[in-house]
């Protein structure tokens, strides 16, 4: 049997076990604890930090806590959504990791009650151009999440990728899910009415992952991937869409008093949330649970991670009723404990085997008692992440260096990533990828949401706070440019060990701008997930916040895009633009390390230049809006160039930066010239037209050229199938 | 007028075939579980898109044998009107009531891409309100299609549009009796401007339906 | 129980993708002198008659028309393989 | 030139959906009592040197982490295999 410090606990977390209980925990409980006790089940190092994030807001339905968040989008219906990281998994097997993380959020958001109508992914890998390793991981990363989402008919209508040296040995793979509830079908997890039955859905329980939350999630990875083996899961997205529209049948029949996915540390994990939510107690008999391998521990039964597995609360009257339509839907279905009542207001955890007591536990030993820590931040010296490569000489004129930053890997056109995605399956996407900077999906209320997904590691290695801040920003802006404004965000905090004094400084700044940003623009944040320990013996990744925001727009035919429409069409920048180059993409092909200071930001001035954008595309007044992200002004203008298929010729303002940054602040619209000129906060800088990207005094570029550099490095990196394997 | 909706475990397209269906005047659409017999009195049958049965073993490999299945072979061979989209033209292939096989995309990769298809034979049950050529998409990993033997084609890729090295840029072919007919790309995906750019795909559904209209008022009307 | 394992292989003549993007890949990492590549699939079964399972791969486990199969009988549902 | 066959499985404990699959469709064709259903890979090739065969599927053919391979030997590069 495993040793408490094999299992990951420290001796002083031991010890609070041992007072806990008063007595020494055995095999099953101790495996039990590790699990719940690990930091990817107990937010040990970040709990006390998420405190600080706005949840409150008129549009939230649930806030962090449950599954996944939830706002109101009208008429009676819900969104569901939330952001989920795979990254260790991935990193040991990116095609099975990927597509299990698809898998994952896909159970969180239907345990919540909601039909999944679209995913989004957040990539991150080493530099392709060098590493033949990460062209690899990009690749079954890719081909995972698209043979998941596409097999369970879910569109992934969004996405973005970012290839930086720092995440060589530790790629980030991100997910969010989003879905679509009536709300009297948002269900809970909370587990209640004593005695009912725990009915235990989908695949046969087997050796799959064992120990994964403590030994993938919450460690670092090290050299000899060999030990780790085991824990490899293979996704099944066949079974997944069977118990997809098995639990919402079955939840559209109310025959479910609660319901719960199986994650990490599987039945350990979903039973005490649910018990802990609840206020009740959980006996579980092993024995009863259907397995793939025969031979199976109890504690093994207890911590499998096997996919495609959710747990649900049923009344004792309805079980014959969910086991019928479980069985249409050729769904395995197996009542395996019941709900207990609490002795004295606290529930028990019982594990039995045949009726044997094997483990017990009170609930809030395994949920609620695990030490949560302060972390110890220090500000780290400069030249934390080393320089770049350079791969552009400075010296290079401005239309040489436009076709680089269009050509590099964080620029390139992301075509040969998301075709192959399915990204219209549902009949509801109504700006497929690359057409906006939002994937806008239709509703049944004849609204369209706008979703998206943002963050960049180098930024917030520059400044946390303000590049966290940004990255919500940015994605506002991208939800602006679809005419839609937010309702609610998720997010991913990616980072390295927080026991390290810088790396808890940067995931405690980068919170604090997380939360400023939120207060900013207004937008409550419903729920999230942090990845901690990505870290390689090269050092911690950058820091990494993702952000997913869902936003409202009441009519779908006026939808933004981002390409310019229409020759003779008036183009100008809105916005309080002040760009400069530290972390910035030209500093990265410059060689430049990720160092400085981020443009400050005039925020009264953004919330309303925001609400300009999103006006001017709901009145039709825009007939394109792009926000100015990576790689500055110049590229966003060629990007709506090449979007729109027609050219464009401008003059920008005097002393601007043609390449500098300043995310989220300013955009680039178009629109007849009767509408746009003069009007209040935007600068016209030219007009729509031929085959050609004019900048005066800078640039000249054909369309085509344009293309040729566009398709860029991500076309190569993907050339070829890799085959079989 | 009635069109039925085959849905087997691990299909995916059926509610966007069903609503495409629905957006023609006087048809509305009955989804039609896999293990039942019964096809409830439609007047058509689509066999939708999706991976029936995860695409496990070989793509249509498992569907084909569902008790829907035997009901609606007897269905085609009475010559009522089938049409199967993507895999459900490869469940179709697979249960032998259209002739080939479809096989891997050349690049092993799923592929989804806005084609223009031309319409070989605008006269028959499915083309007869089809522009001759239409704008649809395709989402697949397995749409080579692929026959020893010459089979009557309705639908090419346009000239350089081949997304999967089909022989002889096939997209959809019928059975010799013209009441049976399978394409890859997904006319369910083309019926409304707002989501993606063509309403083309609506064409081949309001022919089918027109189809039938015509033949109820002359009943001795062979398909095709 | 018998324990059968079947062979299937894409038929001749049909394009092989598979086998085709295996014999480019070897020689970059080395392998030189593959050729002929073919990837086709492997099912292993225990059956109660193994003169069945010609019939199963007419049915379900082949397609005829694209490719070929060839049954090979174990000795045993052995030791070795793996089991469910 | 020797011919290689290669073998390759979902390693043992590890889920097999797609040999689930056909366990579950083979009765509904009538053939009852097939069991322990595994499907994976089959890979032939002509090679300069038997012995290079295990590298290879190390590298490439199979994904060590979830699948076991097995190399046979073949007579040679016979008639009766599918050419190119
Ligand atoms: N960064 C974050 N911001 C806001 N909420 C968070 C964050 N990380 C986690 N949460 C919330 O904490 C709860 C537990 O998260 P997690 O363990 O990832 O859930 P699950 O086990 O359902 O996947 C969820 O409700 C989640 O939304
Ligand atoms: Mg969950």
């Amino acid at each position: 049997m495993a040793t408490h410090t094999e299992l990951g606990l420290s001796d002083h977390e031991y010890a609070l076990i041992l007072a806990g209980l008063g007595r020494e925990p055995g095999p099953v409980e101790l495996a039990m604890l590790s699990l719940m006790w690990s930091e990817h089940c107990a937010y040990k190092h970040s709990r006390r930090l998420l405190g600080r994030l706005p949840t409150d807001g008129p549009h939230v339905l649930v806030g962090p806590g449950e599954n996944a968040g939830a706002v109101d989008v009208g008429g009676g219906l819900a969104v569901a959504f939330k952001v989920e990281s795979h990254n260790h998994p991935s990193a040991v097997e990116p095609f099975q990791g990927a597509a299990t993380g698809v898998g994952g959020i896909l159970r969180d958001v239907f345990a919540l009650g909601a039909r999944p109508i679209a995913l989004l992914d957040s990539l991150r890998f080493g530099e392709i151009a060098d590493s033949a390793r990460s062209r690899y991981l990009l690749e079954r990363a890719v081909a995972g999440i698209g043979h998941y989402g596409n097999s369970i008919g879910v569109p992934t209508v969004g996405g973005e990728i970012y290839f930086e040296a720092e995440y060589e040995q530790n790629c980030l793979i991100n997910v969010m899910a989003v879905g679509l509830a009536p709300h009297e079908r948002l269900t809970s997890s909370a587990a209640v009415g004593v005695s009912n039955s725990l009915v235990l859905l989908g695949a046969l329980t087997g050796r799959d992952g064992i120990g994964g939350a403590s030994v993938l999630a919450s460690a670092e990875l090290s050299g000899g991937e060999d030990a780790k083996r085991p824990t490899v899961q293979i996704g099944d997205p066949f079974a997944e869409k069977k118990l997809l529209e098995c639990c919402l049948e079955l939840l559209d029949l109310g025959l479910l008093a609660s319901l719960q996915d199986l994650g990490a540390a599987g039945l350990t994990s979903a039973a005490s949330e649910m018990a802990a939510k609840g206020g009740v107690g959980i006996d579980i008999d092993v024995a009863s649970v259907p397995l793939r391998e025969t031979d199976m521990e109890p504690f093994e039964i207890m911590v499998s991670e096997s996919q495609e597995r959710m747990l649900c609360v049923v009344e004792p009257a309805r079980v014959a009723a969910v086991l019928e339509v479980c069985e249409r839907w050729e769904v395995l279905a197996t009542p395996i404990g019941q709900v207990t009542e609490p002795a004295g207001g606290v529930g028990a955890f019982r594990v039995l085997r045949h009726g044997r007591v094997v483990g017990e536990l009170p609930v809030s030993l395994l949920v609620d008692d695990c030490p949560r820590y302060d972390l110890a931040p220090e500000a780290p010296p400069r030249g934390l992440y080393p320089a770049p490569a350079r791969r552009l000489d400075p010296s290079a004129s401005a239309g040489e260096t436009l076709l680089a930053l269009l050509a590099c890997a964080n620029l390139a056109s992301r075509a040969p990533v998301f075709t192959q995605y399915d990204p219209v399956v549902g009949s509801r996407t109504v700006r497929r990828p690359a057409e906006g900077d939002s994937a806008v999906l239709v509703l049944d209320n004849g609204a369209a949401i706008a979703v998206a997904i943002d963050g960049n590691g180098r930024r917030v290695a520059v400044n946390p706070r303000a590049g966290a801040a940004e990255a919500v920003y940015e994605c506002a802006a991208n939800l602006a440019c679809a005419g839609a404004e937010p309702l609610g965000l998720t997010n991913c905090l990616n980072f390295g060990n927080p026991e390290k004094p810088h790396v808890a400084w940067q995931l405690a700044e980068a919170v604090d701008g997380l939360a400023g940003a939120c207060e900013t623009l207004g937008v409550p944040v419903v729920g999230g997930n942090v990845s901690l320990y990505n870290e390689s013996p090269d050092g911690p990744i950058l820091p990494t916040p993702v952000v997913g925001m869902v936003g409202l727009l009441p009519d779908p035919e006026r939808a933004g895009r981002t390409g310019f429409l229409q020759a003779g069409d008036v183009i100008a920048l809105a916005g309080r633009f002040h760009p400069s180059r530290d972390g910035s993409e030209i500093a990265k092909l410059h060689g430049l390390a990720p160092e400085g200071e981020l443009p400050t930001k005039d925020l009264g001035g953004l919330a309303a230049t925001h609400a300009l954008i999103r006006d001017g595309v709901r009145s039709g007044v825009f007939h394109s809006a792009h926000d100015i992200a990576e790689g500055g002004i110049a590229t966003a203008l060629a990007e709506c160039v090449l979007a729109g298929g027609v050219g464009a010729e401008v003059t920008l303002p005097d002393g601007l930066d043609p390449f500098g940054e300043d995310l989220g602040t300013a955009f680039i619209v178009s629109g007849p010239a009767a509408q746009l000129s003069g009007r209040d906060g935007l600068a016209v800088l030219g007009t729509v037209g031929r085959e050609r990207l004019v900048i005066a005094g800078l640039l000249e570029l054909d369309l085509s050229e344009l293309t040729a550099a566009h398709v860029g490095s991500l076309a190569v990196a993907l050339g070829e199938g890799v085959g079989p394997g | 007028m009635k069109f039925g909706i085959l849905r087997f475990p691990g299909t995916c397209d059926e509610r966007d075939a069903a609503g495409a269906v629905g957006r023609l005047d006087g048809v509305e659409a009955e989804i039609l579980p896999h293990h039942d017999r019964d096809l409830r009195g439609v007047d058509a049958v689509i066999v939708p898109g999706g991976f029936s049965y995860g695409d496990y073993l070989r793509t249509g490999a498992i569907a084909r044998f569902a008790p829907v299945m035997e009901s609606v072979t007897e269905f085609a061979a009475a010559g009522g009107i089938v049409l199967g989209i993507c895999n459900g033209f490869q469940i179709l292939c697979e249960a032998g009531l259209l002739p080939g096989a479809l096989l891997p995309n050349p690049s092993l990769r799923f592929l989804f891409r806005q084609v223009r298809l031309s319409v070989v034979d605008p006269e028959c049950a499915f083309t007869n309100a089809c522009p001759l050529t239409l704008s649809v998409p395709v989402k697949h990993t397995t749409g080579r299609y692929y026959s020893p033997d010459p089979v009557d084609v309705v639908f090419k890729y346009a000239p350089g549009e081949n997304p999967n090295g089909s022989q002889d840029d096939i997209a959809g072919v019928r059975n010799a009796a013209g009441n049976v007919l399978g394409l890859m790309p997904h006319p369910e995906h083309a019926v409304d401007p707002l989501c993606g750019g063509s309403a083309d795909g609506l064409t081949i559904f309001a022919s089918i339906a027109a189809h039938l209209r015509a033949s109820a008022s002359t009943p001795a009307t062979p398909a095709g | 129980m018998p324990r059968a394992r079947v062979l299937i292989r894409p038929k001749a003549g049909i394009l092989d993708p598979q086998g085709q993007a295996v014999e480019r890949a070897l020689p970059q990492l080395g392998f030189t002198g593959a050729a002929n590549v073919h990837v086709g699939r492997l099912i292993e079964l225990d059956v109660e008659d193994i003169a069945e399972v010609a019939g199963m791969c007419e049915r379900l486990l082949a397609n005829p028309l694209i490719e070929e199969y060839e049954v090979i009988e174990l000795a045993s549902a052995s030791a070795g393989e793996p089991s469910a």
